[in-house]
């Protein structure tokens, strides 16, 4: 069962990666990102990691992504103006892309850390649990992050501002 | 080989590695900012994905927590990032990355 | 007595110093006078320092002042040694330099630089004095250089000419040549004896070298080619003619009477290595002959009447290196005496010559100056005289002696000694029948100028000629009834070379030359005063052997060719080919290098970001393969 | 307070203050320290006690973790060199005194002589490297300033040059260092430390060859050289002084400190090749001394050769060598000072340094020339100034170590004189020229500067003991034959 089901999102997820890239209109870029995100966050409730699940979802699917969307719109990209990158560099991305994936898991391989037992995910992945850790242990990087975000929001609207001698 | 399409460890480190070079593969071949940045973060989906399963593999929430962070330092990227990208255009009137080639001595 | 003794080198060297810091100032009565004071009471003390040898109280002392130089084994104090050989050419040094001094002080009395002439003089007295003085040899390398600078500023005393400039140079740098081979010479004993004092050296060098090895010889070859350059032996003696161009005193005082003797004291000083080493002597007894026969012939033709003066000198001293070689030490010094006496005085009195003529120097426009010049004509002929060696004036003892050492060595070499005596004779009447005899033959100008010299002049003149009559009874052969009283007075020094000829050859030998002499002037009276010939005026064609000779062998011009023209063309050569083409390309090859590799890697930053992209996924490709490879 | 962080002190501080002084009385201020600098030098030499021990001595942490100290000490060659560096500087500050420089110039002598000072007396490699370092930039500026056409260039390739060659030298004090924590078990920079280190010949060969880069550059040593001319031409007179009086003298310094008792096996090994370069330079320099154009450039070469004789005394590893060597750095530092001065008032007074175009000065000026002849005797090591005492203990060391390269050596005597009189001959000798008419003699401050570098031409000539009983015991100290004392 668990394994159909790891199947089916593995499907949808790589699916909606290709389709990504490939696709020429840039928002439908961004939904198939939506639909790859979503079948992520699937393979976290398998494996019982509950809470990113829901962060992924929250996050990634709903924030960044609507924030993906705007940019477009407000640029109003959705046309297609990308010039066609020549074939060659297509085969020789592809190429490369290849070639790491394999060197990736050849290189996991070689570290034999590869195990034929199910991963069912216990109690570490609840929201609960999560959060005794993130606030025990991880509290000053958390606290920090929030730092962070606040430089990145004071950092996006400078430089989202029109220079105002422009204006 | 069957171990590599079910749920075990072997099966989430090759779906990784496949979205991984798919992102790869995207920055690699676009031209669109847009797009590479979605790239970019379906990379880091991959990795994400990794660590929990390492995380469960290991029975160890440490590598959630991580997961968490990379999230959260990924949308402040995300946010600077596009912010950039709307400068850019407004300068360059392209979002193509062919238009910045200021990039060397 | 000793106890005065630093005084005498220190006496000129305070007059140095006066007329050094204060000369421009002083009236040039004063200068003279401080000049002449000086070295007078130098000469004063170093005759007390003769009596007492001469009394016997003084046999040989050392007195050392300070260290000079001493340091893990060089031990070279600043030390004065007190012997009949040091003493007696110190009074022969401050006598005949106070003489010359005071010659100067009439000479030079028109000079712009009075001051700085006798600055210099009193220095060279010092330098002389530091040579004859020091016990050991780097003290005398001290004195030998001294005077090789002063002789340097004397005789580009007239600095505005070039070509004295150039002979001053020329004089300098031959020197060092011979310093040089003086320098290794002393490393040498050093390396091997461990010591440069003479006592050590002389006391050590029968246990350390045997006689006839290698050492030794080399030792003695390059000590002597040192007395090559400062005695103008073959091959360096080209300077001295060319020393000429300085004031006429400085050629007598220095390039005739004193610092050109230097390299016959040095060898007689060290005649206990010389003795060890009998190739050595040969070598010498062949330069000094051939030296003494070519500068003779050389002699025959010059016009110039300070340059006849000079060849003879150049010619003299080889007869001096001649005795040398033939192992008479005492004898040698004995010429070297007489030969400062008579030598000074022709230098002197061609001195006197030159002032009455203002400055002319060509005996060709020279003639029937004895009437004008009476006491010069009179010194003069004493002193011609004197060096053509007829008795019983100075120059016929010891040159007698020289020739009867020959004639017991080989009667080739005394007939080649004979034969340059001959050539002395003739080149010197020559000179003085053309000077003194005949018809005036300058200016008008000059005629009317025509004068003898005041008597500060003369004065040493006479004392010098009294010098050159009597100076040859120091040391009487045993067959004219005297006893060598000079060789016994050096003995302590030098050995006495046995003289086994039987009295019969040796006045035979001695009224052969006699004859031979008076002959000589004969013919010279007949050729320059019977016939009136005077020597063709420049630019008319002579014919081969005379061209040679009146060119001096050209050797001027070879060695211009050989050493100078070479030294130049590899100065250009190594500067541009080596340093500048080979060396600094090589570095700033480096630094272009540097530069172009910059230039060129720069053109892989396309600034393309999909290629930046591409390469760095190339790269972790690369990275992974890498640690898969090494894991 | 120890006299010798004064003697350090006083010149930094004085430097510090001149850089924002300006006006005439920088110059007198300036004068003042450098003095001031002397007096506590010379305080030191009163105070020295004639031995091999170091002293005046002070050690002060810097960086524990890393074993770092502010380690100073005197022994006599170090004494020696602050003499020589204290006595310099306020002749070259003085010299300053008739042209048209800034405080900042002056400052920058200052803080140069600190950092000289420094380098002499350091007692931990660390700290020694520093204040080599420390020297180049004042120099740097000095020459990059004030220097002649295309001294831009010109500094920069000086300036990279040495730098390259010091770091290689960084490299070989860093294995030195490690060296000391493995074997000690305590990682130090202090030269006591490093000097009795065990080290195999191989090690010592490639740490022979790591400093010899840094001192060979330095002194300069053919075929390292080529910096050299250019750099001494294109200076300010005052830099050239700087450059030639003291600085060369860091490396010869470094040689014998820090390469010949660290270095016994590798000194020996190498010393043939390092004594035949260095004679190889001499004759070279002088050659090419000889048909030069320019007075400076002539001057320049002359002092390669000079410095390739005390490098080949030093590299035969033996007292006679390095006492030679000790004699002839200052007598090379005082004649060089005073040579290039007196090229300067002459390149002033007729704004051309070119041979052909001088002459006949010496009819305007004869004090100039009295000077300029002495020394110029200096330079010729006549006997009785004080080229003479290093030159013969040097030929002596040169000749006990191989007679054949002595008497190559030798011809420095010769070709010395050849270029000495030559360009003395042409700038000063012959016809007095009309464009020179004008040429005044010397000023008071000129006179003062040459009348004492004349004096101490001819003191170190006649009683160098006085400087070489300083050093002896601490030379022998260096080559590990003091009987009272072993290293380690």
């Amino acid at each position: 069962m668990e394994q159909i089901i790891f199947i089916i999102l593995s499907v949808l997820a790589v699916v909606g990666a290709l389709a990504v890239i490939f696709s020429s209109n840039a928002v439908y870029s961004v939904l198939f990102l939506v639909l790859t995100f979503f079948a992520i966050a699937g393979h976290f409730i398998l494996l019982n990691a509950q809470f990113l699940a829901i962060v992924n979802i929250i996050v990634y699917a709903g924030a960044i992504m609507v924030l993906f969307l705007f940019v477009i719109m407000l640029l109003n990209l959705n046309k297609d103006s990308e010039a066609p990158t020549p074939a060659l560099a297509r085969i020789a991305g592809a190429i490369a892309a290849g070639l790491l994936m394999v060197t990736i898991v050849g290189a996991f391989k070689g570290l034999s850390q590869g195990s034929d037992v199910a991963l069912r995910g216990g109690e570490i992945g609840t929201v609960s649990r999560l959060g005794q850790v993130l606030f025990s242990d991880f509290l000053l990087p958390f606290e920090i992050s929030s730092v962070l975000f606040l430089s990145a929001m004071i950092g996006a609207v400078m430089l989202g501002k029109k220079n105002l001698k422009d204006s | 080989m069957e171990n590599l399409f079910s749920n075990t460890l072997d099966g989430y480190l090759f779906l990784a590695s496949l979205l991984f070079a798919i992102g790869v593969l995207g920055i690699l071949i676009r031209r669109n900012i847009i797009i590479i940045f979605m790239c970019v973060e379906l990379m880091l989906s991959a990795v994400n994905l990794l660590l929990t399963a390492f995380s469960v593999h290991h029975n160890d929430p440490n590598g959630q927590v991580f997961v968490f962070f990379i999230m959260a330092v990924a949308a402040a990227e995300i946010t600077i990032g596009l912010a950039i990208l709307v400068m850019i255009y407004r300068n360059t009137g392209s979002v193509s990355i062919d238009s910045l080639k200021k990039l060397k001595w | 007595m000793l106890n005065l003794v630093f005084l005498i080198p220190l006496l000129p060297l305070i007059g140095f110093v006066l007329l050094g810091v204060f000369g421009s100032k002083l009236p040039k009565f004063v200068s003279g006078a401080i000049a002449c004071t000086t070295v007078l009471v130098s000469f004063l003390i170093t005759l007390t320092l003769l009596g007492g040898v001469l009394s016997g109280s003084i046999v040989s002392e050392t007195i050392t002042y300070f260290d000079w130089i001493n340091t893990d084994g060089i031990y070279l104090p600043m030390s004065f040694l007190i012997d009949p050989l040091s003493v007696w050419m110190m009074t022969i040094i401050t006598g005949v330099g106070f003489l010359i001094h005071l010659y100067s002080a009439g000479y030079m009395s028109h000079d712009e630089g009075f001051a700085r002439y006798f600055t210099f003089l009193n220095l060279f007295v010092f330098s002389m004095l530091m040579l004859v003085m020091g016990s050991n040899f780097v003290v005398m390398f001290a004195g030998w250089e001294g005077v090789g600078f002063c002789s340097y500023m004397l005789i580009g005393f007239w600095f505005k000419n070039t070509n004295y400039n150039n002979a001053a140079k020329k004089a300098f740098i031959m020197n060092r040549v011979g310093d040089l081979g003086f320098l290794i010479g002393m490393l040498l004993i050093f390396v091997k004896v461990g010591s440069l004092e003479y006592a050590t050296v002389f006391g050590q060098a029968p246990l350390v070298f045997e006689s006839g090895t290698t050492d030794i010889v080399v030792i003695t070859l390059c000590l002597f080619v040192g007395a090559m350059g400062k005695s103008a032996q073959i091959p360096l003696y080209t300077w001295l003619p060319d020393a000429m161009a300085g004031p006429t005193p400085v050629s007598a005082l220095i390039h005739a009477a004193t610092m050109v003797t230097a390299g016959i004291y040095m060898i007689v000083r060290s005649n206990v290595l010389y003795t060890l080493a009998p190739f050595t002597q040969d070598f010498i007894m062949i330069i000094g002959l051939c030296t003494a026969l070519f500068a003779a012939t050389i002699g025959l033709v010059q016009n110039d009447i300070k340059k006849v003066l000079a060849y003879s000198t150049v010619s003299q001293l080889g007869y001096m290196f001649f005795a040398l070689g033939l192992g008479a030490y005492t004898t040698g010094l004995f010429h070297v005496t007489t030969h400062a006496f008579f030598k000074a005085l022709l230098f002197l009195g061609s001195g006197s010559v030159i002032h009455a003529m203002s400055g002319e120097q060509d005996i060709r426009s020279m003639g029937g100056l004895r009437k004008k010049l009476p006491i010069t004509f009179l010194t003069f002929l004493i002193g011609t005289i004197a060096i053509a060696g007829i008795p019983p004036f100075a120059g016929f003892f010891s040159k007698d002696e020289i020739l009867a050492y020959a004639y017991q060595r080989s009667p080739i070499l005394w007939a080649l000694g004979i034969l340059g005596a001959l050539m002395t004779t003739f080149y010197m009447f020559r000179m003085f029948f053309l000077t003194f005899f005949g018809e005036f033959r300058g200016t008008e100008h000059q005629r009317s100028h025509l004068h003898e010299s005041p008597l500060i002049m003369t004065l040493p003149l006479m004392i010098l000629s009294i010098l050159s009559i009597a100076g040859g009874f120091l040391g009487v052969p045993h067959v004219l009834g005297g006893h060598n009283w000079f060789g016994h007075y050096l003995s302590g020094v030098a050995p006495v070379k046995e003289l086994a000829l039987d009295h019969s050859t040796e006045i035979l030998l001695m009224s052969i030359s006699v004859a031979l002499v008076l002959v000589v002037i004969i013919i010279a009276y007949v050729i320059y005063v019977s016939k009136k010939q005077v020597p063709v005026s420049e630019g008319s064609t002579l014919t081969t052997p005379h061209r040679v000779l009146y060119n001096k062998y050209y050797i001027d011009e070879l060695y211009d060719a050989l050493f100078s023209k070479t030294l130049r063309w590899k100065s250009e050569w190594f500067y541009k080919l080596l340093e500048k083409g080979g060396i600094d390309s090589l570095v700033n090859g480096i630094g272009k290098g540097v530069q172009w590799s910059g230039k060129t890697l720069r053109m892989a930053q396309t600034g393309n970001i999909s290629t930046y992209l591409f390469l760095m996924v190339l790269g972790i490709i690369l990275l992974l393969i890498i640690t898969g490879l090494l894991v | 307070m120890n006299l010798l962080l004064l003697t350090i002190l006083i010149p930094f501080v004085g430097g510090l203050v001149l850089l924002l002084l300006k006006g005439e009385a920088a110059k007198w201020i300036s004068l003042a320290f450098s003095l001031l600098t002397l007096g506590a030098a010379v305080g030191m030499y009163q105070f020295f006690e004639l031995n091999e021990q170091v002293q005046f001595v002070s050690n002060t942490v810097w960086m524990e973790a890393l074993g770092l100290n502010f380690y100073f000490g005197a022994d006599g060659i170090s004494l020696v060199l602050v003499l020589l560096t204290t006595l310099l500087t306020p002749l070259i500050v003085l010299s300053a005194f008739g042209r048209n420089y800034s405080g900042v110039f002056l400052g920058l002598i200052l803080l140069m002589e600190s950092a000289l000072v420094g380098v002499f007396t350091a007692r931990d490699a660390f700290l020694f490297y520093v204040f080599w370092e420390l020297a180049l930039i004042p120099i740097y500026f000095i020459c990059l300033y004030w220097g002649g056409e295309n001294r831009g260039r010109i500094t920069f390739k000086f300036f990279l040059y040495t730098l390259v060659g010091s770091l290689i030298m960084l490299m070989g004090v860093i294995y030195l260092y490690l060296q000391t924590e493995a074997q000690f078990g305590m990682a130090s920079f202090a030269w006591e430390d490093i000097s009795r280190l065990k080290l195999s010949t191989l090690e010592q060969s490639w740490l022979f060859w790591s400093f010899f880069a840094a001192f060979a550059i330095k002194m300069p040593v053919f075929p390292l050289h080529t910096w050299q001319p250019d750099t001494y031409t294109n200076a300010p007179a005052q830099g050239t002084m700087l450059l030639s009086g003291i600085m060369l003298k860091m490396g010869i310094y470094g040689v014998i400190r820090w390469m010949i008792p660290v270095l016994p096996e590798a000194m020996v090994e190498w010393a043939m090749l390092a004594v035949v370069l260095s004679v190889v330079g001499i004759v070279y320099a002088s050659v090419i001394a000889i048909q030069q154009k320019e007075y400076k450039r002539l001057i320049a070469y002359s002092s390669i050769a000079h410095v390739g004789l005390i490098a080949a005394g030093i590299f035969t590893h033996s007292v006679h060598g390095i006492q030679g060597a000790m004699i002839q750095m200052l007598s090379h530092g005082v004649c060089a000072v005073g040579m290039f001065f007196v090229i300067d008032i002459i390149m002033q007074r007729t704004n051309t340094q070119q041979l052909e175009s001088l002459g006949g000065i010496r009819n305007q000026a004869p004090v100039l020339t009295i000077f300029a002849v002495i020394v110029m005797l200096g330079s010729v090591s006549l006997p009785l100034t004080s080229g003479f005492v290093g030159e013969f203990i040097l030929f002596v060391s040169v000749f006990e170590f191989n007679p054949y390269l002595a008497a190559v050596a030798g011809l420095t005597i010769i070709l010395g004189a050849v270029y000495m009189l030559n360009s003395f001959q042409k700038s000063m000798l012959g016809e007095p020229r009309p464009e020179f008419a004008s040429f005044k003699d010397l000023n008071w401050s000129e006179f003062a500067v040459l009348a004492v570098v004349s004096l101490l031409i001819l003191y170190i000539g006649v009683y160098p003991k006085t400087f070489m009983e300083l050093s002896e015991p601490s030379v022998k100290l260096m080559l590990g034959k003091y009987s009272g004392f072993t290293l380690n």
